[in-house]
């Protein structure tokens, strides 16, 4: 408890978060401090690209894990089925609409891949490892729930939806799955040559760019909380912060069954604890443009990212190295 | 120098819905238009920017479409479908234009 | 379609001044607006574009309100005081729109 | 608010001739212009966007100007040369402006 | 003298102030050449973050000063004093009107972070080291000058200006303030462990960003210039080059006082000589858009910024060194 | 011949090809990924600064040579002279009218920067050396090309063209004209001191920036297939693999006529051999609208670059290390 208690202060105190909250703060005290769209565009380009490619070079670096492809299920199995747990405890908890329910749900089967980012970044710093597919596991993750999201909406309400071919293109071929997909690719056929190659880019700079990059999601985080204060009620907040802590137990679960390391199962919590707040909402709008998008924003961004975040991840960590006793 | 008659259809839209519209509006064979940014706004569903958007690139744009007037109900036929469920705004305006030929 | 006539207001303004002219509007009651950049322009007090701009950032923007007729005349007036002592253009349209019940 | 009329002359154009458009304005006497962004379009030489474009900088931009009534021939006189072998769009049309002293 | 011109001469080729030349020279050459504004944007988001961070990381190591508080007050007092020095210098050595006069004052008080940043290079350079939170007088001295400005027109002109609460906010909560302060705290916070990790982003590729930075100045200098060549009358220019070097003795005093260190001192100097071009500007367009900008802008960004870059810096080296004999 | 497939066979597996080839097959799967076009110009001008820079310092550290002079020259000839050759293929080859012809052949005569950084870092990982000045050939070689297409025109068609003054002055100071041979030059000037100051930002990260940027030529450049696939017929598409390959030729004839390196020829073919995309076309447009920008624009970024990328460099430096023996 002890230990965790230390890890928790640890992490609040790194500079990643640091940053995360200046951006919050100045956008609570209304402060134009902001990031051009096109920078912090191209810093997530950067990110992709970086974890995806690492990613890969690991994988090539240990030979191609048994449980590789196992993973991969697991990944989209949580992607499908976490919406439905979602649903019920929303529909449990708030008075959202089956629409909004319908919604919100679909964004915690999905991830946000900078919560996975920054769970590398605690996992390293602890001195563990990780299966270099986790990044591969995240891609496919991204999309399942977003079908699982409409499906309710089929099931529970009167409400039309729109899934066309188009939209299922989309979603598929959304540019982080294809960047972080392509990259992870990348670094498998290159290995550590490729790796050495692009290192003083995407490895040592990495840290610094993640803090200018959780800058820029703290200012938007805290700008969005700030205009849509309103939306949220006390059940909708409680539900931001149990679902994630919900759904690090199925990551535990799929984790431990794959007998991942433990820094595998940190990841694989992350993953099934963070909620969208790209992919699902641009399909959300399409799709249901009827969900009103400052509920599953503000929940997604503004109160699940910043609790994985702070205290999330130290938490998975703490869990995970007590289940596997190491 | 000599104008001609025409109509400008503005309908400023959420970007994701640019493509559809922009689809809708050729299948219609109107092949002409242009997209022009928009930077932040205001209406019933809140004030937005892209500065300060949860997420970023989920803007609106604006999609310009100058059509002779007999194309009008057509354009807003086929676009008013893909607008009508979302948010934002269609205006139509008189204008002239030079080389009618092309619209 | 049915249409309605409506006024289309476009103010071209410092961007420095676009937060406090959309909320000149909204204390009028006027809550419809978009924002579009503007890249480069020309008048009284010269050229510039936002490349070659000393200090950029301080461009202007082209505020766009799309309001039904009646509205108007509030809008210039609580519009105007913040625009009278800064350079720009206020210019008025009319135009036509779907969804009347919206301005 | 007191009103004068206006017209409001809208190119289309490649951002290359940008500078050539507002500089045959300017020796024609019109100074006043606002240049607009346009991210994507389509028309008979087929469909653009930045984004995509095989070259980046070469898109479109939209220069807004108005002016008053009688300069209009003077400015198409003199902008329409430079477009006729391009490619792009001229319309104009009606407005209403505050402070006519300044067209 | 001799050691002062090498000093001089060194600093005139470094690729920094080359960078800077390159750009004024594509400018007046009218080449198209330009950096993307949200990749200046961007660029001037890195110079602050890592400037602030260092800052904040070398007074973690070293302890807090107890000269610290005694500074920030002289940077405040300095900000609102000098541009009642420079506003009587314009009205005796030029015919600018009192709310054109006022206005230039106001941007003469406030300071150019990049000038201090190219101090900080050259400090550096010499071998010498300054006091760490230099970087927060900095920030302290930004906006109190915007005040003194207002405060000028108010007593010697009857126009009137608009200092509404609106304004105020705007210019404490400044975004170039609140990141520089910020990265200044998490680098206290975090220290050296914290300056270890990020140092790959923020230390070693700096001066070439730095190189990049400086160009695009060099173009928006130059083109600004270009565009603005009816202003300058001789006696305006003369203010441009007068102001700074009087603004720099002012800074010595205060540093001295303080009892600073060489380093210290010199970029004391630089912050008194340097005048703003993004802050200050920005408030008169909303207080006073009567005042012409083309004649602050013109002076603070195309004469001041351009004589410290090249003569200013090496010629407050040179004298802080003299004063201090070290 | 074993050799040089075993060469090409690494080059197809670097990671700058294969993020090329992930960028095209994006685009071909209509994926929405992208870079922002301020993200992309931002690369495009660190690629020039860095490599102008680089080839400055490193003939500041060789000293001039007696050869720089006449490979200048040697530069403009080509370029002047290949798009004649490339005219006469393309009225032999294909069915374009003269207009169009001769706005290819333009093309042709001028350079693309990237390949030519491409085959930098070919010739390096070959344990080649090179020229530093081809950097600046590079630059003088992007404008003539575009004079010998309007003579083209005014000696073939009845049509008529617009060089104007202003067109003749933004050919000539086109900015990255400008930046390459500024870098240059500054390189020159400062040395290896200057080197040394901005190694981490321009020579470590270098291979990792110029991944992202292929992606996105790689993006760019299968968009433009995709959409003009209707303009590739066989002729044309013949000669934009079999022009390189004779422009390279040339390049051969000069860079041995000059004695350069092994490495200096590699280079002076790829030159030669490369197609311009961003110059050129600009010139086209004004001068030239007529001229359909689709032909051009596929031809040059859609077939010869991917071809020159992948066959013609390692191609281009097994025939050179054949012809020099070494
Ligand atoms: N009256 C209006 N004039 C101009 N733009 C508007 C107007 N109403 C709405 N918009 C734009 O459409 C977006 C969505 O509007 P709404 O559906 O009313 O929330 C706003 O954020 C604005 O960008
Ligand atoms: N007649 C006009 N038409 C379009 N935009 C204009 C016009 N006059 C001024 N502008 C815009 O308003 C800015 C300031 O104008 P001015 O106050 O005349 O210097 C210009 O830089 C243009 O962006
Ligand atoms: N009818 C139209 N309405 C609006 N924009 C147009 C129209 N026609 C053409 N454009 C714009 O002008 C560009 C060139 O048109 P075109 O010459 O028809 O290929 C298009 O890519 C659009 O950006
Ligand atoms: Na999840
Ligand atoms: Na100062
Ligand atoms: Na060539």
């Amino acid at each position: 408890m002890d230990g965790m208690l230390a890890l928790a202060a640890d992490n609040l105190l790194s500079p990643i978060i640091l940053f995360f909250v200046l951006g919050v703060m100045a956008a609570f005290a209304r402060s134009d401090l902001s990031i051009p769209e096109a920078i912090a565009k191209g810093m997530s380009i950067y990110l992709l690209f970086a974890i995806g490619f690492k990613g890969g070079a690991a994988v090539a670096d240990n030979g191609i894990d048994a449980t590789l492809l196992l993973s991969l299920v697991a990944g989209l199995v949580l992607s499908f089925a976490l919406p439905l747990v979602a649903f019920m405890l929303l529909r449990a908890m708030t008075r959202l609409s089956v629409v909004d329910a319908a919604a919100v749900a679909g964004h915690y089967g999905s991830i946000s891949i900078v919560t996975f980012v920054a769970a590398t970044s605690v996992v390293q710093s602890a001195g563990l490892t990780s299966e270099g597919y986790m990044v591969a596991v995240a891609a496919v993750m991204e999309a399942p729930a977003i079908l699982s999201a409409l499906w309710l909406i089929a099931r529970f309400s009167k409400g039309t939806t729109k899934m066309d071919a188009g939209l299922l293109r989309e979603i598929l071929l959304n540019g982080s799955i294809v960047l972080l997909i392509g990259s992870f690719l990348i670094g498998v056929i290159t290995g550590t040559d490729g790796l050495t190659m692009i290192a003083p880019f995407i490895v040592t700079p990495f840290q610094g760019v993640l803090c200018l990059f959780l800058l820029d999601m703290g200012l938007v985080a805290g700008r969005g909380l700030r205009e849509a204060r309103g939306v949220l009620k006390p059940g909708l907040f409680l539900f931001g912060v149990l679902m994630p802590v919900i759904g690090s137990m199925f990551g535990l679960l799929a984790g431990s069954l794959l007998e991942l390391s433990t820094g595998g199962i940190v990841l694989f919590m992350t993953l099934a604890a963070s909620a969208s707040y790209i992919a699902v909402p641009a399909a959300m709008r399409v799709a249901l443009p009827e969900a009103n998008p400052s509920i599953y924003l503000t929940l997604s961004l503004g109160v699940t990212f910043p609790f994985n975040l702070t205290l999330g991840i130290p938490l998975y960590l703490a869990v995970a190295t007590l289940v596997t006793g190491g | 120098m000599e104008t001609h008659k025409a109509k400008r259809v503005a309908v400023i839209i959420e970007a994701i819905m640019q493509s559809r519209l922009t689809n809708a509006m050729e299948s219609a064979g109107i092949t002409g238009y242009s997209v022009l940014p928009v930077l932040a706004g205001g209406g019933r569903s809140g004030n937005w920017s892209r500065d300060g958007q949860i997420s970023r690139g989920q803007g609106m744009v604006q999609v310009l479409c100058i059509i002779s007037p007999e194309k009008l109900d057509n354009l807003l036929e086929n676009a008013f479908p893909l607008v009508e469920r979302h948010i934002g705004v269609i205006t139509v305006s008189d204008c002239e234009v030079l080389r009618a030929e092309r619209f």
